[in-house]
């Protein structure tokens, strides 16, 4: 099929190039929680992932520390570095929250108390702010916001900022600086990312006892529901009795049935019989509940076998059980891999069933349990923890499904008839 | 080891389509039983069934005495060659024919032995290895066969095992199973082929299957020189019987008939006073043919259409009267060329000429 | 490794001391389970650590997201913990209805009468009906959380030349001014999930009380006065007073719904600021970003009530319980425990703790910020628990969320309110 | 005993004792009970084989009973009963919630949902798997699209916030508008279609399940049929929807089926992307707001939620009727 | 239409396993050409190769003077035959049939025409609804020639077609394939059997492939009469030809050969006064054995093993020399038994014995 001559390269590059579309559409937001998991929780909250990887203008607030403050005239001034001990670069800056951009570096943004005349002619007194070159003398607007004209001459200075790109700035006051003033610089902030969600998931009591005690959950709970589904699908695919059709209506109306409903009865019942909430306990739920569609995805698919191949085996002395194991199973290895990559993931993420037939002490926590109990911040709000959770818990199933794939093979049953 | 009986035996797929009726058939062991027919007769129904793959809806069928209609194929003591080939695709070639002998927990250095053996013979010693989609359609074949003749069952079933293979490997092939039929001469072989040859040369007695029931059961040459009816007539045998139309004109232990545009058939059929005038059919095969003087008594004669020189012997198609089904074929021995568009005159001997009634022969009443 | 080295600090020890030389358990475990996680969970596991010590038996807590649900699969099917820790007193008493509970030793409810303050309210609120039908004391309050807060950066504040209010009034003006001054006075976000909708019926709660007797709240809470009655519904529109307006909350009315609760403080920390207040229980300072000190960034005043409606200072708050599903001797010895001053203030302590015990050193609260939520807990001339709290899971937890969500996102009030009332009446 | 090793044993023992099941019961069978042999030989592997199917299928029936069939009908007696289990009240709780608005619009929701999800996601996967089939890389492309699969419902739901939510800040989509120069819009307040978007999460999620048993289905399709179709002059897409599509057709049945019945049992997405507000309420989610609190009420919910699946169920049975003759 | 040219094509499997390399053909338009070899040679591969179906690993194919490589199969103008069917399982006879004309956008009533045509043609009227599953073997190859014949293509492709035909079939499809040849003289067609007789009939040029490469390219009599060597003398007529060592003891326009056991052969091969006393092969058709009386020149004498009676002929096996790889087998005219075990001696005319040295026959130097 690939040696067909002439394949239109046009057309592979449109199927290229819609399967790129596809992928990129798909990752979109996968990509974001990836991004997401490398952040913290402020920083997720704060901006959008795809401008994390770059530098973004953010305003923030340095409170520089009032030691040194001198004495000009009626005015306290305070200089020195804005990133003492550090390096950055100033494009705005401002003295309030409201307006953390007001000046660009090197001007002079001042804050003077000034009359004003009201509409209705009274006068009172407010603040403008404004910014002028460092340089120049600035001139004082000759409105307020809201528009009063300003009584000329009435100004007072409040105190003044002076920054410079490198984030030199003077801080003159009127007052005593006894507290350290907040200064508002907008300044370009790398972009940030740590291993800290990673590190806090890896490194926390018991991650290896949690993720030993998934494999103990997941395994047998992959593999014993795939044997008996095998069996059973064989059995209704291929063996002739009585009630077939109407195992095979059962296993089908089975596959709706909610969880939910079964939790507490069965719980009862392990503990009735002694079973309790044990590892055994939760691979024969997860077994129950995997088992119809198992079943049923294998079943379909063993149909489809070409009824020959199986005839010969029987004729060539096979009982049922040799005809499974050594014919009918090596060919449903595409289906079985599916599903063993279906039952995995249902498993490896399951937190319900763990949480229910699972013992609730740490010593047999899964990694969901131990995630969604123990490491995410209170009540589920922490983003990044639950980012990076999703990420250290799709590794195990990635791997598996990419071992798995290559036995979603083609052509499995070729040349074996006409 | 392997008497079959088969009694009253009918197939019906899903309740309507009907398939097979009446099948009548005792086999005895060591005999290699062939059936023909033609496609879509039932043959490889017929043959599955008697595997144990197919439900038998209605008759029963007996092996060594016991009635089997419910054991299943694996205890039957059958081998079989599909039709299809069926083969394990997830296996190579020597696990393929070695399938059914370690099922059987026969020893590695035998299997290894019969494997060989199997491999040889059908040339397949280069391909042991490989998976079944890497073959081409003769090797997969031969595969299949290669299944079949390492293991020892009571009873072999062929389904056209031989259909894909080249001439020389026909034959040897053929011969192979020939050997390994009289090499056990208590097994029990049913083999479908649609192969003149194979059928002739293999067969103990012919099956011939046609229109849901079996036409004639007999040893090769009894089907070639006294079938017991049309079907058969022109069934066996390549190319087929020619038969005329012709009208008794003498009677005795030698019939005489006339035939249209003027010719007459003499044949050592048998008749009765009451069979004069009767209206029969002559059939004669093309191989019996021969090019006969003009004056001379001849059986057909007319204008040749196509020839066909196949080395040694010669086809001459003449064209097809009205009303004629088929156009008259004859087999002349040597090369003749030229001879197209021609008059040619036909006769033969007696022994070889046939007679049919209302499509029986005029041999069996 | 005991966090707070015994005798040391202004710990109540005595009470410790008489606890351990009682209690002699070794080998014997108290299984807890609960709804706090991580920050929380270690908090209470310092706790717990105490009682081992004291009494040689081990505490296993075991917290989750889903506590709701997985407390009563667990105990219907048989293997419940010891001991659970309920956030809201409708669950217990659904469970001790269904004889999934199991009374406190006699005597505890005078006891907490005595000595938690405002105790027989306390009382009240774990006392339930058993399955026999008759009342009794199933929930033992430890932690207690403060609603009636608004949290707001005084930085901001100070830039602008704004003013702590003191009564609602004052509030709304402020409100009216941040606005007028270009900002977005308040956050409100709903969003939380499967509970969408929560933390407006702590608005509501809090409105009710501000605007309705004590009495009246009281009769809202048992249904006696209806959902859609005008009292309620104008509750309901005082709430809607801030949460509908546009230019009252950040990103406009239609963001309140599904603004994570968790992600709307948020705004409050922003630069420019994305608003200036933010009306939240004690415990949101978790959600606070990182390294945020209360106090210093961000602080909180009380949520005034109206001037003139001279309804004193009302306080609405909520707790968690915990109530047997497995008794045991260790269990009792638990209870026990948890009766004691110290194993509230060991939490005290740690931070992030309030507490109605009347025993307790306020010396040990970890912030000053506690100690001013202490106080206005005891300034309260009302304290009404969280009434969704109380109200039957169906409204408390279902119509009564999806109603104000329902709400903010355009329906009337009295339409919310007349289907609330109706759901009520159909469970019934 | 070191964690690990403990759990390795565990991990034979659990999967051992299953193998041993099934080997050992079917050695007894034939050496055993039923032996081969003496006079009853024919009688003896009848008998066999009348009982053979059922010891396949036994643990699958037995487990299939036990964590099915007995809560399911014990669940359906439940759902007779009140509130509280005290009263049986027939089918009070059915008539009760079909009365309820919230109810209907579950159940229309639901049907929605049943309706687009599985058409989209198999839609997608069968597209998926085609294009990438003959791709170098795609393998890893697939493995790509695959990934959502590999993330929780909850995970998922939080990936869907930073493309829903309304802040542009966090959002993509409000982003993107912002970029614009649009309003922030809260997609899932718009009414009607908000369930749209919610159900672009499951089939985003369920694609990857599609691509992955299609992939395979596509993959066993006999070559000679391509080649034949190619050879007859046929189009890609000729042969794609004329060919391929219907040979795999019972694997797409396969697939439509078992993407339905996982809508109808999913509750997380509406859960954590809406709480069922916004009228976005599915049957599954409106299960959970009762389950455990109303033990009556859920369980009528889950029938009503099977009763939907019939015609999935009819058509499956057919199809199996059809493929066994 | 259809002028085919294949220089120097080779094709490789995964790199490492060779099947067909420096193939040179040249195939006229209104060619009917057979392909004819022994099991695995490549007939198929190179009937893919020519479809498009598998990439020419080297050399170029030309369709009408264009090298078309890389052209699509849809491009070629073909239509094929798989010798697995590859019938479209999902659909009905008729569909499976009218899906290229569908996919040409015939008209429908165009398409019923054809379908119908061809289900009369092959006997499947009865079938047309149905779904391949439910046909036999043949049946299923019936409709597999049946989607081809309702094209109307350039170039016609046939992997054995009618393998798995019963006799009488097999002929009438033979016969409307040569019909159809010759209703569409311009048509080509590449058609591969194992069947000697189809090769026979049908071929106007029969390509002989073995060993990787073609033996040796004809018209039938001229492989039959004049192969070049004695892969193609004993891979063409059945059972194949009988070859006998011996030794040039006269040359000339005929040579004569001393053969074994006393034997002399006399042919109509000419040789050179070099050859004399050089060893060479004696190769006899087993149809152009004649029984001599004692006492006259014979070729071969021996003691008859198995006697295989077809009707029209009686096949002779002899009892195998030593050192030879096969048994000599002569196949006589009419019935003869009795003879197994008797000596027979048998001769043949000068026209009939063949010569070969080293493989090579020695017309062909
Ligand atoms: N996919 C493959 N990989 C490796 N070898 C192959 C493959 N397909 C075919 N072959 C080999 O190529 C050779 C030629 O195969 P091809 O099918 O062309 O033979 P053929 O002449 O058609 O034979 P037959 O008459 O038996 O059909 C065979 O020996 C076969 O084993
Ligand atoms: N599953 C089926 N359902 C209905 N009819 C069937 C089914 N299988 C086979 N048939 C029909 O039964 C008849 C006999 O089929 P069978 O395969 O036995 O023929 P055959 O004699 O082997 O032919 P051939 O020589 O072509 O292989 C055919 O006409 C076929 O169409
Ligand atoms: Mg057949
Ligand atoms: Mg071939």
């Amino acid at each position: 099929m690939d040696n067909i001559a002439g394949q239109k390269t046009s057309l592979s590059v449109v199927t290229n190039l819609s399967v790129i579309l596809l992928v990129i559409l798909w990752l979109i937001p996968t990509v974001g929680l990836l991004v997401s998991s490398f952040r913290s929780n402020d920083q997720i909250t704060a901006s959008g992932w795809w401008d994390s990887m770059f530098g973004v203008e953010e305003s923030i607030r340095i409170s520089p520390e009032p030691d040194g403050v001198t004495r000009d005239g009626d005015y306290y001034v305070l200089s020195g570095n804005l990133f003492a001990g550090g390096s950055g670069s100033v494009s705005g800056f401002g003295i309030t929250a409201v307006a953390p951009d007001a000046a660009e570096p090197g001007q002079v943004y001042a804050r003077y108390s000034v009359d004003v005349t009201e509409p209705d002619g009274t006068v009172d007194d407010t603040r403008v702010e404004f910014a002028y070159d460092a340089d120049g003398a600035g001139t004082l607007p000759t409105e307020d916001d809201e528009g009063n004209p300003v009584v000329a001459g009435s100004e007072v200075l409040d105190r003044s900022l002076q920054v410079a790109e490198n984030g030199d700035f003077t801080y003159i006051s009127d007052s005593d600086i006894r507290r350290a003033p907040s200064v508002y610089v907008t300044t370009l902030q790398p972009p940030s990312f740590s291993l800290q969600n990673y590190q806090q998931i890896m490194t926390s009591d018991n991650m290896d006892r949690a993720f030993i005690n998934t494999l103990t959950v997941t395994i047998p709970a992959t593999i014993i529901p795939i044997l008996i589904a095998a069996f059973a699908a064989y059995a209704l695919a291929w063996m002739d009795f009585a009630g077939r059709g109407f195992l095979i209506a059962m296993v089908v109306g089975l596959l709706v049935v909610p969880l939910q409903l079964a939790l507490v009865p069965l719980l009862q019942l392990h503990n009735r019989i002694g079973i309790g909430q044990s590892f055994l306990g939760i691979w024969l739920a997860h077994t129950g509940f995997g088992l119809p569609l198992a079943i049923y995805l294998l079943r379909n698919y063993m149909v489809g076998l070409p009824r020959d191949i199986i005839e010969s085996a029987k004729v060539d002395g096979a009982t049922d059980f040799q005809v499974f194991t050594k014919i009918v199973l090596p060919l449903s290895f595409p289906a079985l891999a599916s599903f063993a990559i279906f039952q995995f993931l249902w498993t490896w993420n399951d937190l319900l069933i763990a949480k229910v037939f699972l013992p609730s002490n740490s010593e047999s926590w899964v990694m969901t349990v131990k995630i969604a109990d123990d490491l995410l911040g209170s009540r589920g709000g922490d983003w990044g923890i639950l980012a990076a959770a999703a990420f250290v818990s799709i590794a195990v199933p990635l791997f598996v499904f990419f071992a798995m794939q290559k036995y979603l093979v083609r052509g499995l049953l070729a040349g074996s008839v006409k | 080891m392997a008497n079959l009986k088969l009694k009253d035996v009918a197939k019906t797929y899903g309740g309507t389509i009907n398939v097979l009726k009446d099948i009548n058939l005792d086999i005895k062991q060591g005999e290699l039983i062939v059936f023909v027919g033609p496609s879509g007769c039932g043959k490889s129904t017929l043959l599955r069934m008697i595997a144990g793959l197919e439900k038998i809806t209605r008759g029963t069928l007996e092996i060594d005495g016991q009635v089997v209609n419910n054991v299943p194929p694996a205890q039957r003591g059958i081998a079989m060659v599909f039709q299809s080939y069926a083969l394990y695709p997830h296996m190579t070639v020597r696990d393929n024919m070695s399938f059914a002998l370690k099922i059987a927990k026969k020893s590695p250095a035998e299997i290894e032995a019969a494997v060989a053996k199997a491999a040889k013979i059908l040339q397949l010693d280069d391909y042991l290895d490989r998976l079944p989609k890497a073959l081409s359609g003769g090797q997969r074949q031969r595969v299949a066969i290669g299944r079949s003749i390492v293991r020892d069952p009571k009873v072999y079933l062929f389904d056209e095992p031989l259909s894909n293979l080249d001439a020389a490997l026909r034959v040897a092939t053929r011969i192979e199973i020939a050997q390994l039929k009289e090499s056990m001469p208590d097994s029990t072989m049913i083999y479908v082929t649609h192969d003149q040859v194979e059928a002739m040369t293999l067969a103990t007695r012919i099956v011939v299957l046609a229109n849901k029931g079996i036409a004639q059961v007999g040893s090769p040459l009894d089907l070639y020189e006294r079938p017991n009816g049309e079907f058969v007539a022109q069934f066996i045998g390549s190319p087929a019987m020619n038969l005329l139309p012709g009208e008794v004109i003498g009677t005795g232990p030698q019939t005489t008939v006339k035939m249209g545009n003027g010719g007459v058939a003499v044949s050592d059929y048998p008749t009765q006073e009451s069979d004069m005038g009767r209206h029969v059919k002559v059939g004669v095969r093309p191989e019996d043919f021969l090019e006969v003087a003009t004056g001379v008594d001849f059986i057909f004669n007319g204008k040749v259409n196509i020839t066909e020189a196949l080395g040694e012997v010669t086809l001459l198609y003449f064209e097809k009267e009205e009303g004629a089904a088929d156009p008259v074929i004859a087999k002349l021995p040597g090369i003749h060329t030229g001879l197209r568009g021609t008059e040619v005159k036909l006769g033969a001997t007696p022994q070889k000429v046939h007679l049919f009634a209302d499509g029986k022969s005029l041999l069996y009443r | 490794d005991l966090k707070f080295a015994p005798g040391e600090g202004g710990f109540n020890w005595d009470s410790y001391n008489a606890f351990a030389d009682q209690y002699d358990l070794p080998g014997q475990t108290v299984e807890i389970t609960g709804p706090w996680t991580g920050n929380e969970k270690a908090k209470v596991d310092e706790v717990f650590k105490y009682f081992e010590a004291a009494t040689g038996a081990t505490a296993n807590y075991s917290g989750s997201d889903s506590f709701e649900q997985d407390i009563v699969i667990s105990s219907r099917a048989g293997s419940a913990p010891n001991l659970a820790v309920f956030p809201q007193p409708g669950l217990a008493a659904d469970m001790a209805k269904q004889g999934l509970l199991t009374p406190l030793a006699e005597g505890t409810a005078d006891w907490v009468a005595e000595n938690y303050s405002a105790g027989p309210s306390w009382v009240d609120l774990g006392t339930y009906e058993g399955p026999d039908g008759n009342d009794a004391l199933y929930g033992l309050f430890y932690r207690v959380d403060l609603k009636s807060l608004v949290w707001y950066s005084p930085i901001a504040f100070d830039e602008m030349g704004y003013d702590i209010p003191e009564s609602m009034e004052e509030l709304k003006e402020l409100s009216q001014q941040i606005v007028d001054d270009g900002g977005t006075p308040w956050c409100i976000g709903l969003g939380s999930g499967a509970a969408t909708g929560w933390p407006a019926t702590d608005w509501v709660e809090d409105m009710m009380l501000r605007t309705q007797t004590p009495e009246d709240y009281d009769a809202w809470v048992s249904n006696d006065l209806k959902f859609n009655d005008p009292k309620v519904v104008e509750a309901i529109e005082e709430f809607g007073w801030f949460a509908k307006n546009d230019d009252f909350v950040q990103g406009g009315a239609q963001a309140v719904a599904t603004t994570d609760f968790r992600d709307s403080p948020a705004g409050l920390f922003s630069i420019p600021p994305e608003c200036y207040m933010h009306r939240a229980a004690s415990f949101i300072p978790a959600f606070f970003p990182e390294g945020t000190e209360v106090g210093e960034d961000v602080d909180f005043f009380y949520f005034p009530a109206y001037e003139e409606k001279d309804l004193g200072k009302p306080v609405l708050g909520a707790g968690t319980l915990f109530g047997i599903t497995k008794p045991s001797e260790a269990t009792s010895a638990m209870i026990e425990f948890l009766k004691t001053p110290i194993a509230h203030e060991l939490w005290m302590a740690q931070g992030g703790f309030l507490t109605a015990h009347a025993g307790v050193n306020p010396d040990v609260y970890a912030e000053d910020s506690q100690r001013a939520q202490g106080q206005i807990l005891a300034d309260a001339t009302t304290f009404r628990f969280d009434a969704s709290d109380l109200m039957p899971a169906e409204i408390g937890a279902g119509a009564f969320w999806t109603g104000m969500v329902d709400y903010v996102t355009g329906t009337p009030a009295d339409a919310v309110a007349t289907d609330i009332q109706n759901r009520w009446d159909s469970i019934r | 005993m070191s964690p690990m090793l403990q759990g390795f044993i565990t991990i034979i023992i659990g999967v051992g004792g299953c193998v041993a099941y099934f080997y050992g019961s079917n050695l007894i069978l034939d050496k055993l009970i039923f032996p081969p042999r003496n006079d009853d030989h024919g009688r003896n592997i009848n008998r066999a084989t009348l009982v053979r199917p059922w010891l396949f299928l036994f643990p699958a029936i037995f487990a299939l009973g036990l964590y099915l069939v007995y809560p399911v009908v014990g669940s359906f007696i439940r759902s007779l009963y009140n509130r509280s289990g005290a009263d049986f009240i027939g089918f009070g709780n059915y008539t009760q919630m079909f009365s309820e608005e919230g109810f209907r619009t579950a159940l229309f929701n639901n049907i929605l949902w049943a309706l687009v999800v599985p058409a989209g996601a198999t839609f997608l996967g069968l597209l998926v798997a085609q294009l990438t089939d003959k791709l170098r890389w795609g393998n890893i492309a697939k493995s790509l699209i695959f990934m959502p699969m590999a993330i929780s419902f909850v995970g998922a739901s939080l990936i869907w916030k930073f493309v829903y939510a309304n802040t542009p800040e966090i959002g993509i989509i409000n982003a993107v508008r912002n970029s614009i120069g649009l309003s922030p819009l809260d997609v899932m307040q718009i009414p009607f279609w908000n369930n749209f978007f919610l159900m672009v999460i499951l089939i985003w999620i369920q694609t990857g399940f599609a691509m992955v048993i299609l992939s395979a289905a596509l993959r066993g399709i006999p070559e000679e049929t391509i080649e034949a179709a190619i050879i007859d002059g046929a189009n890609p897409f000729q042969i794609f929807f004329k060919i391929k599509v219907p040979q795999i057709m019972g694997t797409i049945v396969v697939v439509w089926t078992t993407i339905t019945i996982l809508v109808l049992k999913v509750f997380d997405i509406v859960y954590a992307m809406t709480g069922g507000n916004f009228d976005t309420e599915i049957l599954p989610s409106y299960m959970m707001k009762f389950m455990f609190r109303d033990d009556g009420r859920a369980t009528a919910v889950a029938f009503v939620i099977m009763i939907i699946v019939l015609p999935v169920m009819i058509w499956n049975i057919r199809q199996a009727r059809r493929e066994m003759r």
